[in-house]
């Protein structure tokens, strides 16, 4: 940095092969509807945290899907587990257990138990 | 409503750069400033054809319309023939007429390319005039430009250049008429008033920001622009 | 009623709709270019949305041309094309003249060439195939990679060919993305092991049944769904393909190594149909698919009085759709034919 | 790979390139970091090819860098380049031929707009006449100088002293190509091969033995970028853009890189040098970086031209093991050396034949 004035910047692309899908594994076993979802974006529209910070249920599925996990543990703190989400989805997708189960594959993999 | 987007239609790359925009996200997918800056040409070309004045008057404030690297590879894929690269050059050309590029750090740095690059055009002819431009500005260049800049005029005499000489060849002085000219197309078709809309807006932000700023690049603002890199642009 | 049709290509919809003619004594005369009838059908394993094998579907086409009245001539093309007065005069590539009272044009459509999208290298990068290769490999029931290694991760870029205006189409192929999902799950049916992802723009289920399938393959299949148009594809170093994308629901663009790429190549106006256009004087659309002269009730007519046009010649249509329009075709030319009396 | 499918598409990327006659314009890029390119083409052309190449004293940059910079706007620039053609005009000369891709691109672009929007064009026209009192017709033909040589390539390889080919495994030397984006990447159909599998450089290799290879990363832009490398703040992109390109390219070993833009080969020689001096990475064989040329230098060193008349000196990654492998005859000690007077710089470059 010194010498030259700047550092080399990392990509921000989703690197597919490079990623940790376990969480999302878990999530699959336990929830099998988390499958379902079609993004149409019914739950972040429904979402209370979402009418009011820049919370996206939808991308937080997605993001898990594909391993960005670092993204989704920030995130996943956001929701306040109401469950409107779930009253909402034309799938019938369990999106509040997705979360649920989401915080339990962090605690485990925390503890080493995935 | 659709104030700013009128403006831009002014803009003739506008015109040709946006149809109906589908959102396939082809162009962020292949953009190389997509890959390492927060940024997606997809998103902006989606919130300009909204048509919608405060979104683009965000985006002529923000530091994402300065991403782009202008390569073009959008344009060679999207199914609609839209170019974003030409939309953000549209965006840019507005955010400068009407001084909102000083409102976000990589805008600021508009005032240092045109001390360099638009000083070297309408003083020498060349986009690039490099003698004397040492490795204090390019530690990149290495030892080798160094060596270059160490010895300038037997390094250019070896290439066969014809180094501030009359006539043609590299680096020729191009003639004090040819330059009139080229003044005068500047004055004209607006390149000029282009320059001192950059000077003004960058002097009255150094004012702001409590920044010296003289002629040329020896001073603070110019240094700080220049050098200035926050760390949000990318993650 | 001693009348006679000429019905030009012998794919679904000539088929359906000589046999239809022919039930109400029509003598129909059956072209076809190929030496067999069936057009497209014969490389396809499996339809969608219920997966019946289309040799069913064939067995049933197959039975309409040993109908009484059906005269079909394969390896035939149309050299000439001209209506006189009250009939029409249709010189064969064989040289033979048919006189015809009416004449329907069933063409059918080519699969768009996938060569032209050069950034996905059809034809450059050897694991790289179309949605009809890959038919073919589920035929011989075997999918396997140039080195003859078993694919463990394949991606299925929807809408090749179609809604790109680089390539000239600018219309949707409708049946692309129903063919995807059908295709997606038959990869995992014939490869437990695979991953499959589908890149979409949008997906178009607006078919009887097709939202069902889409849904099957989620839920029983496991198949990956990402909104965003592959931007290219390339031969890595050990033979893989490095796709980019952008993942658009989550904005952010993403790079991925697959064994196998497929295209779902979409539907065009086919080269015979536009030999016919043109020795026939018949109007095509923007789409270069035969245009009809109204697009609610008088799809099956075209501008010349006593020339029909039936299934995807004038637009990509299914096999339900196509036998129905073929259907319509036959009332068309009977009703015609009636009143020419 | 199948070359079959490349050939195919080959073929449907034919483009027009005059035979004689050319109205040369320098590039600002080329003339500060390789101005021995500029000469060498200009020597091969007059010389090896019994060109007619007329260069204009009065012709200027065509703004490009900062017309992409943002800080030239469209009708400024569109009104500079109307000056050049109207030098090319008053000159007699319709055959353009810009060394720049920049600036290639750019002339593509605004024939193509005027074309689409005449009273563009016609503006131009008047603002031209306003402010130089010069009229101006269009080129008939638009060709960059990289295609030039491309139509010459067998001519340079009946005169080639060396080949690509490593002269002591017999073996091609593996050639990445890189092309400048505004080559083709706007309009595919003015490059030669198209925008996905331009032949325009890979035309020279095979004709002078070597071997192109394809990587990933192969259509990746060299990150210049303009303000992003020309704003010290934003060098860690362009800087990553090339590293992007290095690591894709590694594996397939590649013994050289050619370009045809200006501006790429100093970007991905110089690029080499920084991520060398900031992570202790080479991409090349034996510990070494991977020598960059332009088209201008390969096509010299295949006639073989002094490589220090070239300017290969002026490349801070060294391109010695490429002289090596090919077997040039050369001075090591001469490099820096620049007492030895030009041997035709003067002959060719400052007069107009």
């Amino acid at each position: 940095m010194d010498k030259f004035g700047f550092t080399i910047s990392t990509g921000r692309q989703i690197d597919y092969e490079s990623n940790d899908r376990r969480i999302a594994e878990y999530i699959f076993e336990r929830e099998p509807s988390f499958r379902l979802c079609i993004e149409c974006g019914g739950c972040s529209a429904t979402c209370t945290t979402g009418n009011f910070t820049d919370f996206s249920l939808r991308e937080l599925n997605i993001l898990i899907k594909r391993g960005e996990n670092e993204q989704v543990r920030e995130k996943l703190n956001k929701c306040m587990l109401c469950g409107k989400c779930t009253l909402v989805c034309p799938r019938g997708v369990n999106t509040r257990n997705i979360v649920v189960l989401a915080k339990k594959a962090f605690q485990k993999s925390d503890e080493y138990a995935i | 409503m659709g104030k700013l987007y009128d403006l831009l239609l002014e803009d003739i790359r506008f015109e040709e750069g946006l149809n109906a925009c589908m959102n396939c996200g082809v162009c962020t997918a292949i953009c190389p400033a997509a890959e390492f800056y927060i940024y997606d040409p997809r998103k902006i070309v989606d919130d300009v054809q909204t048509k919608d004045d405060e979104k683009i008057t965000e985006l002529l404030m923000s530091e994402t319309i300065w991403y782009c690297g202008e390569c073009m590879s959008c344009k060679t894929r999207c199914p609609r023939g839209n170019a974003p690269g030409l939309i953000i050059m549209a965006l840019r050309s507005l955010s400068q007429d009407l001084g909102y590029f000083t409102e976000s750090e990589k805008g600021r740095q508009q005032l240092a390319l045109k001390r360099t690059v638009g000083h070297w055009m309408i003083t020498y002819g060349y986009c690039l005039y490099l003698e004397g431009v040492g490795t204090s500005m390019h530690p990149e260049q290495g030892p080798v430009w160094d060596w270059i800049q160490d010895n300038w005029k037997e390094v250019f005499k070896k290439m066969g250049a014809n180094y501030q000489g009359d006539g043609p060849g590299i680096l020729r002085r191009i003639p004090e008429e040819a330059m009139d000219e080229i003044r005068e197309i500047f004055k004209v078709t607006g390149g000029m008033k282009r320059f001192e809309n950059i000077e003004e807006f960058s002097k009255k932000k150094a004012k702001e920001l409590n920044m010296k700023l003289d002629d040329g690049i020896e001073n603070e603002y110019f240094q700080h622009i220049y050098k200035t890199n926050n760390g949000s642009h990318t993650r | 009623m001693g009348k006679h049709v000429v019905v030009i290509g012998g794919g679904v919809a000539g088929l359906e709709v000589a046999g239809q003619l022919s039930k109400v004594g029509i003598e129909v005369s059956l072209i076809e270019k190929d030496s067999n009838t069936g057009g497209h059908l014969n490389k396809w394993y499996k339809l969608f949305p219920d997966r019946r094998k289309s040799s069913e579907v064939m067995e049933y086409l197959n039975g309409i041309t040993v109908n009484k009245g059906i005269n079909l001539m394969t390896d035939t093309s149309i050299e000439m094309f001209n209506r006189k007065r009250d009939h029409f005069s249709i010189v064969t590539s064989g040289g033979k003249e048919l006189i015809a009272d009416a004449v329907i044009v069933a063409t059918g459509f080519d699969l768009f060439k996938s060569a032209r999208k050069e950034e996905y290298g059809y034809g450059i990068y050897d694991n790289v195939i179309t949605s009809a290769d890959l038919e073919e490999m589920f035929r011989k029931g075997e999918i396997s990679l140039t080195n003859n290694t078993i694919p463990e991760k394949i991606g299925i870029i929807h809408c090749v060919g179609s809604r790109d205006e680089k390539v000239g189409n600018f219309y949707c192929s409708k049946l692309c993305c129903v063919t995807a999902v059908k295709q997606a799950i038959e990869i995992r049916e014939f490869l437990p092991e695979s991953k499959v992802f589908c890149f979409y723009m949008d997906m178009r289920m607006g078919g009887a049944l097709y939202e069902e399938l889409y849904r099957e393959a989620q839920e029983q299949w496991g198949v990956s769904f990402i909104r965003g148009k592959v931007s290219e594809a390339s031969e890595t170093i050990d033979n893989q393909l490095l796709i980019k994308v952008e993942d658009t629901l989550a904005g952010r663009p993403l790079k991925m190594k697959l064994d196998l790429l497929v295209l779902m190549a979409g539907m065009e106006m086919s080269e015979g149909g536009k030999k016919i256009a043109g020795i026939g004087g018949l109007r095509t659309g923007e789409n270069r698919f035969f245009a009809a002269t109204d697009n609610h009730f008088g799809s099956n007519k075209s501008d010349i009085e006593g020339v029909f046009y039936a299934g995807t010649c004038t637009a990509p249509m299914n096999i339900t759709e196509t036998i129905s329009h073929a259907r319509a075709a036959a009332i068309e030319v009977i009703d015609y034919l009636k009143c020419s009396n | 790979m199948i070359l079959e499918g490349k050939k195919a598409v080959w073929k449907d990327y034919q483009k027009e390139i005059a035979e004689d006659k050319y109205y040369y314009v320098r590039s600002c890029v080329r003339q500060n970091f390789f101005p021995g390119s500029e000469t060498a083409f200009l020597k091969i052309m007059r010389e090896e090819l019994n060109k007619d190449v007329y260069e204009h004293p009065c012709h200027t940059s065509c703004t490009g860098i900062g017309y992409h910079s943002d800080i030239v706007p469209v009708e400024t620039t569109m009104t500079v380049v109307a000056r050049q053609f109207a030098l090319m005009t008053e000159a007699g000369y319709e055959n353009l031929m810009p060394s720049c891709i920049t600036s290639f691109g750019l002339y593509t672009e605004i024939l193509d707009t005027w074309h689409h929007f005449p009273e563009v064009e016609e503006k131009v026209r008047r603002q031209l006449k306003k402010a130089t009192g010069r009229e101006f017709k269009k080129p008939k033909n638009l060709a960059h100088s990289s295609d030039v040589i491309f139509k010459f390539r067998k001519e340079i390889g009946a005169k080639a002293k060396y080949k690509l080919i490593n002269k002591e495994t017999g073996e091609p030397l593996k050639v990445v190509d890189h092309i400048g984006c505004h080559y083709a990447k706007m309009f595919p159909s003015k490059g030669v091969g198209g925008a996905e599998y331009p032949y325009v450089l890979t035309g020279m290799i095979e004709e002078w033995g070597g071997q192109i290879i394809d990587y990933p990363e192969r259509r990746h832009c060299c990150g210049f970028g303009f303000r992003q490398y020309l704003v010290q703040a934003n060098r860690g992109f362009s800087v990553a853009c090339s590293k992007e390109k290095f690591e894709s390219m590694k594996p397939f070993k590649p013994d050289m890189i050619i370009t045809n833009c200006p501006g790429c080969p100093m970007f991905l020689d110089r690029w080499q040098y920084v991520i060398n001096e900031m992570e202790g990475k080479r991409y090349g064989q034996n510990g070494e970086g991977i020598p960059v040329f332009t088209y201008e230098e390969v096509a010299g060193l295949v006639l073989g031209y002094d490589p220090w008349e070239l300017g290969l000196q002026m490349h801070q990654t060294d391109c010695e093991p490429v002289l090596n492998k090919i077997g040039t005859d050369y001075s090591p000690e001469d490099k820096y050396n620049l007492d030895i007077s030009p041997s035709y710089s003067k002959k060719h470059n400052l007069i107009n034949v």
